[in-house]
């Protein structure tokens, strides 16, 4: 097989490494002064490359640009994988939404839209479904409303005991802001130790 | 002082990485520490961060006071003239604090190398949306850490003022979108439920006929179907995938 | 060119659409009864059509498994495509920090700033941005301290096939001896950690 222009290969790698789609506009400002590449032509010559070689993979035009992904007829063993190794993600809506059933639970459909301030029917299912989230009964409020909480496969996912568990904002606020653990005798403040690079040693 | 202090000022990840640095640089026996020596060398070394206006932490002044005190110890008869083994060394606990922390910071260079070698790769990163509805808490959770959700309760609530945290009692608290999401709840296991399953713990009226008109909302955003066995069966609830 | 096998095509698009490790338990439950694929020599199969084609990626054996990865001339371009043009590298603060939660894990904030014997939050809370580094419940002890420990993500970054590849923990004479030539004393035998024998890096 010929050596692969370099172009291309700069183009796959890109590819490879990134799950944000390549648009022309992008892949210049990652090139030197005076290196172009024709994203739409080198595209062409790669999933040619790919369908001569009988690949299981192609390059895609979505919206955006261009993406890696698999032919159809991967798909099923594809989403075997995935759903096993646990690559599905929760929106952050989701996300948001989990942490306030989490750390307010029991609490209302009514009370999670208050504070979230959007409506967050579709994400309670959601999480519903997922078997984050349960119903715990309803609350004595008028209309009598559900309940939900957490269910116990989340706790003891992460190994807790009781949602009371839970990290407090206060420890959240010393894991962020540096603040000491041990008791700090002297009242000199503690310069958070940032980032060196590289230095001796 | 015949110091050359050509030392990065900042280069000291605490108190015992620079104790480490005077015990290699003057090659001392780090089983016998001399303390004097040490202890002057380690006050030296704040007092010039203090003269260079630098913030000292308070990690570096606890362990000059903790030198001092073994220093003090050191110089008390009883230890100087005792063979007796039953006599602790006063530097002991340091020494053991040195040595543990020495392993540790050596093996982070050995990581240092690692890193160096794998910099430079860059593994696949997938662009994903495929959503599957039939997998379980555990594999979802495997991607969150219990940081996220603190950090995303905390990011909620640095979103509201708060006063306008809510408690307690409303006046009307059923909504269409309630009984819509109450609905829902049946359809967690199966896709199908009785109308007389869903209304039977119903006590109030308001929320029985609110409940009705979900059912009816829903129906038309065909988020539902419904439909009888049999005639004056019950109603069979089905939800549209 | 040749039709490649079904079984390699299979790999290759799970290789593609994931970024978990593929090991062969894992590919195993993705594949219909009777249906077996041997992971390594698909691997080593795959690896020699890359090498020989030319391609700008290959498969890494790492966290347990494969993974697809680029090769390192392109770093310069997928650095600037991803935005992050220059090498953020770990400190020595933090790489010291990382040793000690990968040896002790789980372990607490308190135990970690008594064996550095310094305030600690800063490099934990960066090492968790970063995502090296997680939260796994808490510790029985007073106050119930939160526990940390490494995670998949840490072993990618290193290069690491499982946390027992780590760099040994050096013995204490041979720190001595090795490094500083300083003391005579026999060392006492290592505390912190026994079963650390392969050092292979």
């Amino acid at each position: 097989m010929k050596t692969i222009d370099i172009n291309a290969k700069i183009v796959e790698a890109i590819l490879v490494a990134s799950d944000e789609a390549i648009t022309q506009g992008k892949l210049d400002k990652c090139l030197d002064e005076g290196h172009q590449i024709d994203l739409d032509n080198t595209i062409k010559y790669l999933n040619n490359f790919y369908e001569k070689a009988d690949r299981s993979f192609f390059i895609m035009k979505v919206a955006g640009g261009y993406l890696l992904a698999t032919h159809k007829d991967y798909e099923k063993f594809i989403r075997k994988f995935i759903n096993r190794s646990g690559r599905i993600r929760l929106s952050y809506a989701a996300l948001e939404t989990l942490a306030i059933i989490s750390y307010k639970q029991p609490i209302t459909h009514p009370e999670i839209e208050r504070i979230r301030g959007v409506n967050s029917g579709g994400v309670i299912s959601t999480l519903m479904e997922r078997n984050l989230v349960t119903v715990k009964g309803r609350a004595n409020s008028p209309g009598r409303p559900l309940l939900y909480a957490t269910t116990e496969d989340f706790l003891k996912y992460f190994g807790l005991n009781s949602s009371s568990d839970l990290p407090r904002l206060k420890e959240l606020d010393e894991i962020i802001h540096g603040k000491n653990n041990i008791s700090q005798k002297t009242a000199e403040p503690n310069p958070i130790r940032e980032e060196k690079t590289d230095n001796d040693q | 002082m015949e110091r050359k202090y050509q030392i990065n000022l900042d280069t000291f990840a605490g108190p015992l990485d620079l104790l480490l640095y005077f015990i290699k640089r003057d090659e001392l026996n780090i089983y016998d520490i001399p303390i004097a020596k040490i202890t002057k060398e380690y006050l030296e070394y704040l007092n010039m961060m203090h003269t260079l206006d630098l913030q000292i932490a308070g990690e570096f002044v606890e362990m000059a006071s903790n030198l001092m005190s073994i220093k003090a110890k050191m110089l008390l008869p009883r230890f100087a003239e005792a063979d007796d083994d039953d006599i602790e060394d006063p530097r002991n606990e340091l020494v053991q604090r040195l040595l543990e922390y020495q392993q540790y910071k050596e093996m982070g260079k050995e990581m240092k190398k690692l890193e160096e070698e794998n910099i430079s790769y860059f593994h696949r990163n997938p662009n994903l949306t495929y959503v599957d509805k039939n997998i379980d808490a555990k594999e979802i959770l495997h991607k969150i850490s219990l940081f996220d959700i603190l950090t995303a309760f905390k990011n909620v609530l640095d979103k509201i003022p708060d006063k306008l945290i809510p408690h307690g009692i409303q006046l009307d608290n059923v909504s269409i979108d309630d009984q819509t999401e109450y609905l829902y709840t049946f359809f967690i296991k199966k896709s199908k439920v009785n109308f007389s399953t869903v209304v039977k713990t119903i006590k109030s009226r308001v929320v029985l006929i609110v409940t009705f008109i979900a059912i009816l909302e829903m129906i038309k955003t065909q988020q539902i179907r419904i439909y009888q066995a049999d005639l004056f069966e019950d109603f069979i609830i089905e939800k549209v995938e």
